[in-house]
């Protein structure tokens, strides 16, 4: 280990030290003084994101490893990990508000987020199956923590259970995979696995613990048939940790499906594309068709993000630079898009009630139509429709699939997207065509509603702009 | 000359519906005024793309193009020809139309209504404009956006089913182009349609493309079997989206035949042009009958609106089959027979534009009064509104192909270029005259002639200044093109030629 | 003024009167109104017999001339133009004067309507569509004038647009000349796709080439092309002349006022069938098959509508029914290939027709709009000038010598009896039998009408007078024509090669010419008609009607008790009218609404796509119910999912 | 047959049955037993591998301290075992299918690629090390994972507290060490100075 | 037989792990009523992971996989220890630990 070392792995450092810091403050503030917790959180992303700007200024299409291997610092790393900052930045302040509505305005939140995303970054920046393992499970104990963090709540207990055992029954089939490509390889490091699998990828016990990775990436991104977390967890979730588990974790999903499955195991892109493709398409088809019975936003959110988790495995098993930087253009996007949404959702949320039901959606417009506006955009744009981001992540992903000559599977792809836009829609019509139940004015901080403008905006500014995103994307690979 | 005139036509709408919105629902007044401002101004500025248009040459004018997504070559890239100008006119002409008819019949939430169709209408020049396939996909979908919107805020009783149903109906249709689209982009390198004009393609290759443009236009236009939405978009939408429906959002549909289907896979198009020829048929018989029966006024516009449209595709495809009939040493004959359908069909979308906009105003003046378009709620109007019957009785007459009035150009055009082709195509497109006149004027019998049929009859007023005055304008425009539709037929005469000269010779390598 | 501007003018004076008289009607007023397009008329009228003039007596050439271009495509011009030639000219001078007749007359029969602007606007702008659809040098502006007349007689028909029957009656007339103009329309589109032109001369130049050319419209037979465009033409025809099967329009129209039905109905536009037959005459005289299919149904309708007349107890509609009968003989004539025969009837017909129509109108003002025949009678004394022009006008209808019918109705006959091709013989049998039928109903009306009994109501008895003189005027001037205007015409149109240049016969078809060998003057004619069969069959004919309408009524109950089936045949038209509304109106309302149900409603949206939702639904709800809650089945499922995917792509794949 | 393969049988056959019953067996108390004494076996097992480090950590990590933690946590639970004891039987038949087909998938595969000709290197020579050898490794080629292992430890905590510990409640009556040391007498007793009464006068 | 019988290979401790692995895999499928067994089960998961390190370890003879089997028990210890305090709340929440009564959320 050298100074270098520590100096490529600075925001890491910079956000662990700042996370312990914020739950040594958090010990001695006083009740009614929390509110600086959450400035410091977001502050302490700030300047790490300002830390990895300095890469993508200085040197971006350089590759850094350290730490003996275990870590890289590449140009997705730094793009990934810009936007787990500033996605979880929005998610901070959108947090605040909920969570003192709730009642739930504790430290904890903040310094397990901070944990959490220190996971994601560890994972962005894997070299080594240990550091995706360890990456991946600093992840998931954080959420699994959040997810319980209502102590009161039946369902948040009941859905962080479920998490739980589903999550290391995953991370133990993970494992599993990750034993046998020890075995066929001896080694941990994803570059060398890369090596020795290039001279043996017919190797049965190299595809069969293949199989296992890719379920547990699977797991991760919430793919059927390894989805049935999801919703549960979406909807018994305190909505500012669906909020978070919908983004930061999805992106750092994405980066372990491509530290893993590219970096790592390339040579068997033949076998994992093969699994994919079906993961896809089954996640596509359920995702779009189940959601369309829900009545819980949470829940048809959460069906959504399974739909979307399958597109953007669209992007990923062409394996190609093209179908990554598709598929990471709609990781991100999604994250973006996710995120908003719950905004939305807690904006109309009340003291003890979450605005989970669809019906606290009606008649939207008449009472707060800039809202109203936002949501529009969000699901339009989450239903692919132009001109808005989700369209171009779709357009992206699709030409992937094209590429890699599944027409088969793009044309279901855009079906289901069009079955999709159905329960998008509903949204839209409730929120516009019918007559609001409670006149009750809808309203946020100002930091709050500055920001879900923002973030609404975004979706019509990252649709008409795409080529600055796409470009960076495509920079990435 | 601006070079950046198409730009200003598409963005003026777009962004002035800001300020509408702006005013606030408090303020219904200033909103209106503030539309009917941005849309003369709209209307303004495509005076200048008219007198520069240069009606010589088939080549684009008024040309911009600038990177957009640079990674996949897609660019800011617009232009017209024969084909677009004449449609981005239409636009921006109802663009007024739709703002003044809306402006007493619309109170609620004003400011977004007029937003709406202020972004559409930019939505929608972008669309005739867009030179670059994505660029053209992008205004596409996202019309459906204010549309979907206005169908549903301030449609009829069943707005939801209607306007979700017309939104998924092409939403699926087009996914199957935005399909397309990126599979040429992966043979061309390149997202410019002009490109994709020029590119070699396999028989199979243009068959599969053709179809999946199809899937998208045939839904827009619409064609049978695929037109169901449009009946119950209109009945549900208010008047100013009947309009705009009608009038310029189906011409999207015959504008992609002749964009995209056309010419770049000509001989996918010959190999499957049956297949149009025979819905485009089904559409004018099988329609005609269905709108004889219909009891809704709007409906039965509706589903005339849908045989009318079958003659503009019928017109566009039509060309395969005459030269086929005519075999090769007939060039002098296929050139007419075959410029006439695409001519023809052009004009009769035109013409479609202004009768069935000016129809779904005239039930729109009805219903402001009386709020039925039950044909059995009324009878005897004719003796409350004489002027307003007037209008009826002309525009049913237009719609029903009366010569001297722009329906009659393209029908009587497309029936001459049919027969080129085949007698039975000729035949069963020339059936429009007698179901088109039986439809049409069975409507009128039993809404404007007759007794006054009850007592909301009886306390009819006739139209007052504001809807003569749209209603005049519509009435000299469709005079005015069937008198003398000579300058406009020659204004996209060298893109007709040049069309067919493109779709005579093979692409396939 | 050059002679392009004449011509321009003499459609739109009419024109601009009806626009000024429609659009300004609160401004001009009812005077006004009428000022206007009489002076309109007038001076079109004016001007067509100046033209005349040129034509007919100076010998100018004819006169074919652009007006403007309408449209230009890839090779094919459509042009608006004049073609000024002999035909022309007697059709402007008969459409402009009887309008103009027309126009006077309505000031009294209208006086008290309150939609005066609106008819003399109506019919000012039906004069236009008449000149736009004779003055026509291709077919575009044909079918212009031809669809256009229609809606002129369609919006005056439904005049009264209060009266259900007028507004059923317009919708059916417009729709059955919709039927015809289809045919005509096809024909005009197998023009163009044959010669490649819309102008007459081109067409009728280039005709030749496409003899021997053939169409093929079932698979496996070969229609001769010309043959195919010249019946299509002739469907047209029919339509708008009321040929039998499509004449069903032509009673109906009854409906509206008077003197639209003695203008369009009789004079003008129903003629214009006749008129366009002659036109084209080059191509009709290419084929055969055509000429003949012609003379049959001219033939069938000149006979059995004449049949139906007798049974008529409308006044107005027995007149209907008798211009039926007097189209068909025209429209036999057009098939004999005299067509110049045709036209000379068409005029002599338009005079005496617009005078009976005019006169029953006088009689319909003087019964306060009754037109029953059994409800009058004995209206002579009351009426004296209606009564006496009435009689003239039938004598001409009847065909008695001297009269001006008898020249036209004789020619035709006599030309039949000539004509050698299929179907004559059958042809002449019709006419011949047809000239007793019309002696019949003719002398039927006038003893009903004016003489015997006083049948009508005391209370309208009490106001019985003779019509004002706006009304008496035109019917004098009427019959001033229909008594001698056959005398004096029937040598120079028929005989002096006056048609030469408009209308073409193949001379081994020319009946008429023929004739010509044999016609020594007019008055020879006339004597030598007491030896023709014709004549006597007036006369019996006439001595029938005087029989049991005037002498013993009381066998006219007679006879309808003991021929009550024939009675019931005619009364009931045939039944036409129930069939077609039966096949028709019926039949494709009944197939719109089950192909409304059945098709779009029923298979399109009930099956596939409220039908395809419903499955999605109900995907999604069976999906969503895998989603049990239970731990242990997400579980389970996970590990499906592995066993499946090692099995698949580990196992299976990898081929262990 | 060598003395080594013939503990792993026997070890191997009783950590199988160790673990079958910790899937079986209704009473959680016993499961944990049973689990204890499937991590025994495998730290048997584990030092037929000569991998002693692993072994020792494995019954000192597990059994001294995440068993216990087990057991405490079932104790301190107030499970009612009766209306655990119900069901189970219903799908007990597709559920062993299905993990026997599981199974034999992966045994299928294992065996397929010919493990059971794979030999192990020789093992370890005298004198070597196993744990100082794993600690130069983890302290130097994996200082980051072993990083990042102590947050994940540090998570833990900090979750469990967060989610367990309850703070103090209104009312609820807490001991304060820090109090309690700081007493001083005069907090606790008071001399109160009675003067004497007389009893006579009281009663009057 | 006789080779399974003569000398250890890596196969031994592959089924073994492979046994474990999949009994704990049914333990959690198949248990519907207790949650503290499933935590077990998760257990044993691990351990099944650890045997096929710990012999692909010695099979390739470096010391990366004992590294990770490290790991593996720190996060195990770590992971039983939220699993614990979710089961507690839970507990305090519902009075159950029945998983069978987890069902709540659903659909």
């Amino acid at each position: 280990m050298t100074a270098n070392d520590l100096f490529i792995a600075l925001p890491e450092l910079f956000i662990l030290g700042m996370a312990c810091l914020i739950m040594l403050i958090d010990l001695y503030l006083p009740d009614n003084r929390r509110g600086i917790i959450s400035f410091f959180s977001v502050m302490t992303l700030l300047f790490a994101g300002i830390m990895v700007m300095r890469w993508q200024v200085a040197d971006a299409a350089s590759v850094q490893y350290a730490f003996n291997g275990t870590f890289v610092r590449d140009s997705m790393a730094d793009v990934l990990k810009l936007f787990c900052f500033i996605v979880l930045a929005a998610v901070f302040i959108y947090a605040k508000h909920y969570l003192r509505t709730f009642n739930l305005f504790r430290g904890e939140y903040y310094v397990l987020s901070l944990f959490l995303l220190l996971g994601a970054m560890v994972l962005i920046s894997a070299a080594s199956l240990l550091t995706v393992y360890l990456g991946l499970e600093l992840i998931s104990l954080s959420s699994y923590a959040l997810v319980a963090l209502d102590r009161d709540s039946r369902r948040g207990s009941e859905a962080a259970m479920k998490y739980f055992v589903l999550g290391s029954l995953a991370s133990g089939l993970l494992l599993y995979g990750l034993s046998m490509i020890y075995g066929v390889t001896g080694s941990l490091s994803l570059a060398n696995i890369a090596e020795t699998t290039a001279v043996a990828s017919g190797n049965i016990t190299l595809i069969f613990g293949l199989v296992f990775v890719v379920i547990g990436i699977a797991f991760k991104l919430g793919a059927v048939p390894f989805h049935m977390w999801v919703p549960d967890v979406y909807h018994g979730a305190p909505a500012a940790v669906t909020m978070l588990i919908g983004s930061v974790p999805k992106l750092a999903a994405f980066a372990m499906a491509i530290r893993l499955l590219d970096n790592g195991l390339i040579p068997l892109q033949g076998q994992w594309m093969g699994m994919l493709t079906v993961l896809a398409a089954l996640s596509i088809i359920i995702g779009n068709l189940v959601a369309i019975a829900q009545t819980n936003l949470k829940r048809m959110l959460a069906y959504s993000t399974i739909s979307h988790m399958g597109f953007m495995l669209l992007g990923i098993l062409s394996g190609t630079a093209q179908g990554y930087s598709a598929a990471m253009f709609y990781a991100i996007s999604y994250a973006i898009m996710s995120t908003g949404a719950f905004a939305v959702l807690i904006m109309l949320s009340r003291a003890g009630i979450e605005a989970e039901n669809l019906d606290d959606y009606k008649g939207l417009n008449q009472r707060n139509p800039l809202l109203a506006a936002i949501m529009l955009m969000l699901m339009f744009s989450m239903a692919g429709i132009p001109v808005f981001v989700g369209f171009f992540a779709k357009w992206l992903v699709i030409q992937a699939t094209l590429d890699a000559g599944l027409l088969w599977l793009a044309v279901l792809a855009v079906v289901f997207s069009v079955i999709g836009a159905f329960y998008y829609l509903r949204v839209v019509k409730l929120m516009y065509f019918d007559e609001p139940e409670s006149e009750e004015k809808v309203t946020a901080p100002a930091d709050f509603r500055f920001v879900l403008t923002i973030n609404g905006v975004a979706q019509l500014l990252l649709g008409i702009f795409a080529n600055a995103l796409i470009a960076l994307c495509i920079a990435s690979f | 000359m601006s070079v950046h005139l198409l730009s200003l036509l598409i963005w003026l709408p777009i962004l002035g519906s800001l300020p509408v919105l702006a005013a606030g629902e408090q303020r219904p007044g200033i909103a209106r005024i503030l539309a009917l401002l941005v849309t003369l101004a709209a209307l303004a500025c495509s005076v200048p793309l008219y007198t520069g248009f240069d009606g010589g040459t088939a080549d684009m004018q008024f040309v911009e193009r600038m990177p957009w997504i640079e990674a996949f070559s897609i660019f800011y890239h617009l232009g017209v020809d024969g084909f677009s100008m004449p449609l981005i006119l239409l636009t921006n002409f109802f663009g007024v139309i739709v703002v003044i008819a809306g402006w007493r019949s619309i109170t609620k939430r004003v400011h977004q209504y007029m937003a709406s169709f202020l972004i559409l209408q930019g939505l929608m020049v972008g669309v005739f404009a867009a030179l670059d396939g994505m660029l053209f996909y992008i205004f596409f979908e996202a019309m459906l956006i204010p549309m979907f919107l206005v169908i549903g805020v301030w449609g009829g009783e069943r707005r939801v089913y209607a306007t979700i149903k017309f939104f998924l109906y092409t939403f699926l249709g087009s996914v199957f182009m935005l399909v397309g689209l990126i599979w040429l982009y992966l043979q061309s390198g390149s997202f410019a349609i002009l490109d994709w004009h020029v590119l070699p393609l396999s028989l199979t290759a243009q068959t599969w493309l053709f179809l999946a443009f199809f899937t998208a236009f045939a839904v827009k236009v619409p064609m049978w079997p695929v037109h169901t939405w449009l009946p119950d978009a209109h009945v549900e939408a208010p008047t100013g989206g009947s309009v705009i429906l009608a009038a310029i959002m189906l011409k999207i549909g015959g504008y992609g035949f002749l964009r995209f289907s056309l010419p770049i896979t000509p001989d996918g198009s010959s190999h499957l042009d049956w297949l149009i020829i025979a819905f485009s048929l089904i559409a004018v018989v099988y329609i005609g009958f269905v709108a004889l029966a219909q009891s809704d006024m709007k409906k039965l516009i509706a589903y005339s609106s849908i045989a009318h449209m079958g003659f503009a595709t019928l017109g566009f495809f039509v060309i395969f089959a005459i030269m086929r009939a005519a075999g090769s040493d007939a060039d002098q004959q296929i050139a007419q027979g075959a410029a006439l359908g695409i001519s023809g069909g052009m004009i009769q979308m035109i013409s479609h534009g202004f009768i069935s906009g000016a129809l779904f105003l005239c039930v729109g003046v009805l219903y402001d009064r009386v709020h039925s378009r039950e044909i059995s709620a009324y009878g005897g109007v004719a003796n409350k509104m004489p002027w307003f019957a007037a209008f009826v009785v002309l525009f049913f007459m237009a719609n029903s192909g009366l010569p001297g009035t722009s329906g009659f150009v393209g029908e009587f055009m497309v029936i001459l270029s049919a027969f080129h082709a085949n007698f039975w195509y000729a035949a069963l497109a020339g059936l429009t005259l007698i179901l088109g006149a039986a439809y049409s004027l069975y409507l009128v019998k039993r809404v404007i002639f007759g007794d006054v049929a009850n007592q909301e009859v009886a306390e009819l007023q006739d139209i007052n200044i504001r809807e003569g005055m749209i209603l005049s304008v519509l009435a000299i425009a469709v005079l005015l093109f069937g008198i003398w539709p000579a300058p406009l037929i020659e204004l996209m005469q060298p893109t007709v030629e040049q069309l067919l000269n493109h779709v005579m010779q093979t692409k396939v390598p | 003024m050059d002679i392009k501007t004449i011509l321009l003018l003499i459609p739109l004076l009419p024109l601009a009167g009806s626009i000024i008289a429609g659009l300004l009607r609160n401004q001009v007023g009812r005077a006004g109104a009428h000022w206007v397009t009489i002076l309109g008329v007038a001076a079109s009228c004016g001007l067509s017999f100046y033209v005349f003039k040129l034509i007919a007596l100076d010998g100018m050439a004819a006169i074919n001339t652009s007006i403007y271009t309408w449209a230009l495509t890839d090779g094919i011009r459509f042009e608006i133009g004049f073609l000024i030639d002999s035909l022309t000219v007697v059709m402007m001078v008969v459409v402009t004067f009887v309008s103009l007749m027309v126009h006077i007359y309505t000031i009294g029969y209208m006086r008290d309507d309150p939609g005066y602007q609106r008819f003399f606007s109506y019919i000012a702008l039906f004069t236009f569509s008449m000149l736009m659809l004779v003055m026509s040098n291709n077919f575009l502006q044909l079918f212009f004038g031809w669809e256009a007349v229609g809606l002129v007689s369609y919006l005056l028909i439904g005049f009264w647009f209060k009266k259900e029957s007028a507004i059923f009656a317009n919708l059916k007339a417009f729709l059955v000349n919709r039927v015809g103009d289809f045919g005509f329309l096809l024909g005009i589109a197998a023009i163009v796709a044959t010669f490649g032109t819309l102008d007459y001369a081109e067409t009728f130049a280039r005709a030749p080439e496409a003899v021997g050319q053939t169409i093929s419209i079932f698979p496996g037979t070969e229609w001769a092309l010309l043959t195919f465009i010249c019946i299509c033409l002739f469907i047209g025809a029919m339509g708008k002349s009321a040929q039998a099967p499509l004449h069903v329009w032509l009673p109906d129209s009854m409906e509206g006022p008077t003197p639209i039905s003695a203008l369009i109905h009789a004079a003008t536009m129903v003629t214009a069938g006749i008129f366009m037959v002659a036109r084209m005459s080059p191509l009709f005289e290419l084929s055969e098959v055509a000429l003949s299919f012609v003379l049959v149904i001219g033939a069938i309708t000149a006979l059995f509508m004449g049949l139906i007349g007798l049974v008529q107890n409308d006044i107005k509609r027995v007149v209907a029914y008798s211009t039926l009968s007097q189209l068909g003989y025209m429209t036999v004539a057009l098939g004999a290939s005299a067509y110049s025969a045709a036209i000379f009837h068409l005029m002599t017909h338009a005079f005496f027709k617009a005078l009976l129509f005019l006169g029953a109108g006088s009689v319909i003002i003087a019964m306060h709009h009754r037109q029953d025949m059994r409800e009058m009678g004995g209206l002579r004394k009351y009426m004296p000038i209606t009564f006496i022009t009435a009689w003239l006008g039938s004598l001409a209808l009847m065909g008695v010598p001297l009269f001006s019918g008898f020249y036209s109705k004789d020619l035709i006959i006599e030309a039949v009896h000539l004509a050698q091709r299929p179907g004559a013989g059958f042809a002449y049998w019709c006419v011949l039998i047809g000239v007793v039928v019309t002696a019949l109903y003719s002398l039927r009306l006038l003893f009903l009408t004016f003489h015997g009994k006083e049948r009508m109501e005391e209370s309208v008895r009490s106001h019985l007078h003779e019509s004002p003189l706006v009304v008496t005027v035109p019917l004098i001037l009427l019959a001033v024509p229909s008594v001698l205007i056959g005398y004096f015409t029937v040598e120079p149109m028929l005989f002096g090669g006056f048609f030469q240049d408009a209308i073409q016969v193949n001379p081994n078809n020319d009946v008429l010419a023929e004739i010509g060998h044999h016609f020594h003057g007019p008055m020879a004619m006339a004597l030598h008609a007491f030896v023709t069969p014709v004549f006597w069959l007036v006369v019996l004919g006439s001595a029938a009607a005087v029989l049991i309408w005037y002498w013993k009524p009381q066998l006219a109950v007679w006879f309808s008790q003991t021929l009550s089936p024939v009675q019931r045949v005619l009364d009931k038209k045939y039944w036409f009218d129930e069939a077609y509304q039966f096949l028709f109106a019926r039949g494709s309302l009944g197939l719109g609404k089950s192909l409304w149900r059945f098709g779009d409603a029923g298979l399109i949206d009930g099956a596939l796509v409220n039908g395809s939702a419903g499955i999605i639904g109900r995907l999604a709800g069976f999906f969503r119910h895998l989603q049990s809650g239970y731990l242990f089945h997400y579980a389970f499922v996970m590990i499906i999912g592995l066993i499946v995917i090692i099995a698949a792509f580990v196992i299976f794949h990898q081929g262990i | 047959m060598s003395i080594q393969v013939l503990v792993f049988y026997l070890f191997g056959t009783l950590l199988t049955l160790s673990a079958l019953a910790v899937i079986t067996v209704r009473n959680p108390v016993y499961a944990a037993l049973f689990l204890v004494l499937a991590f025994f076996t495998s730290a048997g097992i584990w030092m037929l591998l000569e991998v002693e480090f692993l072994a020792i950590t494995l019954v000192l990590v597990y059994v001294g301290a995440v068993m216990v933690l087990f057991l405490f946590v079932v104790m301190m639970l107030d499970i009612n075992l009766d209306r655990l004891r119900e069901g189970f039987a219903r799908y007990l038949p597709v559920g062993i299918l299905v993990a026997l087909v599981m199974a034999g998938e992966l045994l299928l595969i294992i065996w397929t690629k010919g493990a059971q000709n794979l030999v192990l290197d020789e093992g370890n020579p005298d004198g070597f090390s196993n744990t100082a050898y794993l600690g130069e490794r983890l302290y130097t080629q994996y200082l980051y994972p072993f990083e990042i292992a102590a947050v994940i430890l540090l998570v833990a905590i900090v979750a469990a507290i967060a989610l367990t510990h309850r703070g103090r409640r209104e009312g609820g009556r807490y001991q304060d060490p820090a109090r309690q040391v700081q007493v001083k007498k005069d907090d606790r007793v008071r001399v109160i100075s009675m003067p004497a009464v007389d009893q006579k006068e009281s009663d009057a | 037989m006789s080779a399974y019988f003569t000398e250890l290979t890596l196969a031994h401790f592959l089924t073994l792990g492979a046994i474990l692995f999949s009994l704990s895999v049914a333990g959690i499928f198949l248990n519907r009523k207790n949650v503290i067994i499933l935590l077990m089960a998760i257990e044993l998961m691990l351990l099944a992971v650890n045997m096929n390190f710990v012999a692909f370890s010695r099979f390739h003879g470096n010391a990366d996989g004992q590294v990770f089997v490290f790991f593996i028990l720190t996060v195990a210890a770590a992971e039983a220890a939220i699993g614990l305090a979710i089961l507690v709340v839970l507990f305090r929440n519902r009075n159950t630990i029945n998983v069978a009564e987890l069902d709540d959320l659903k659909g």
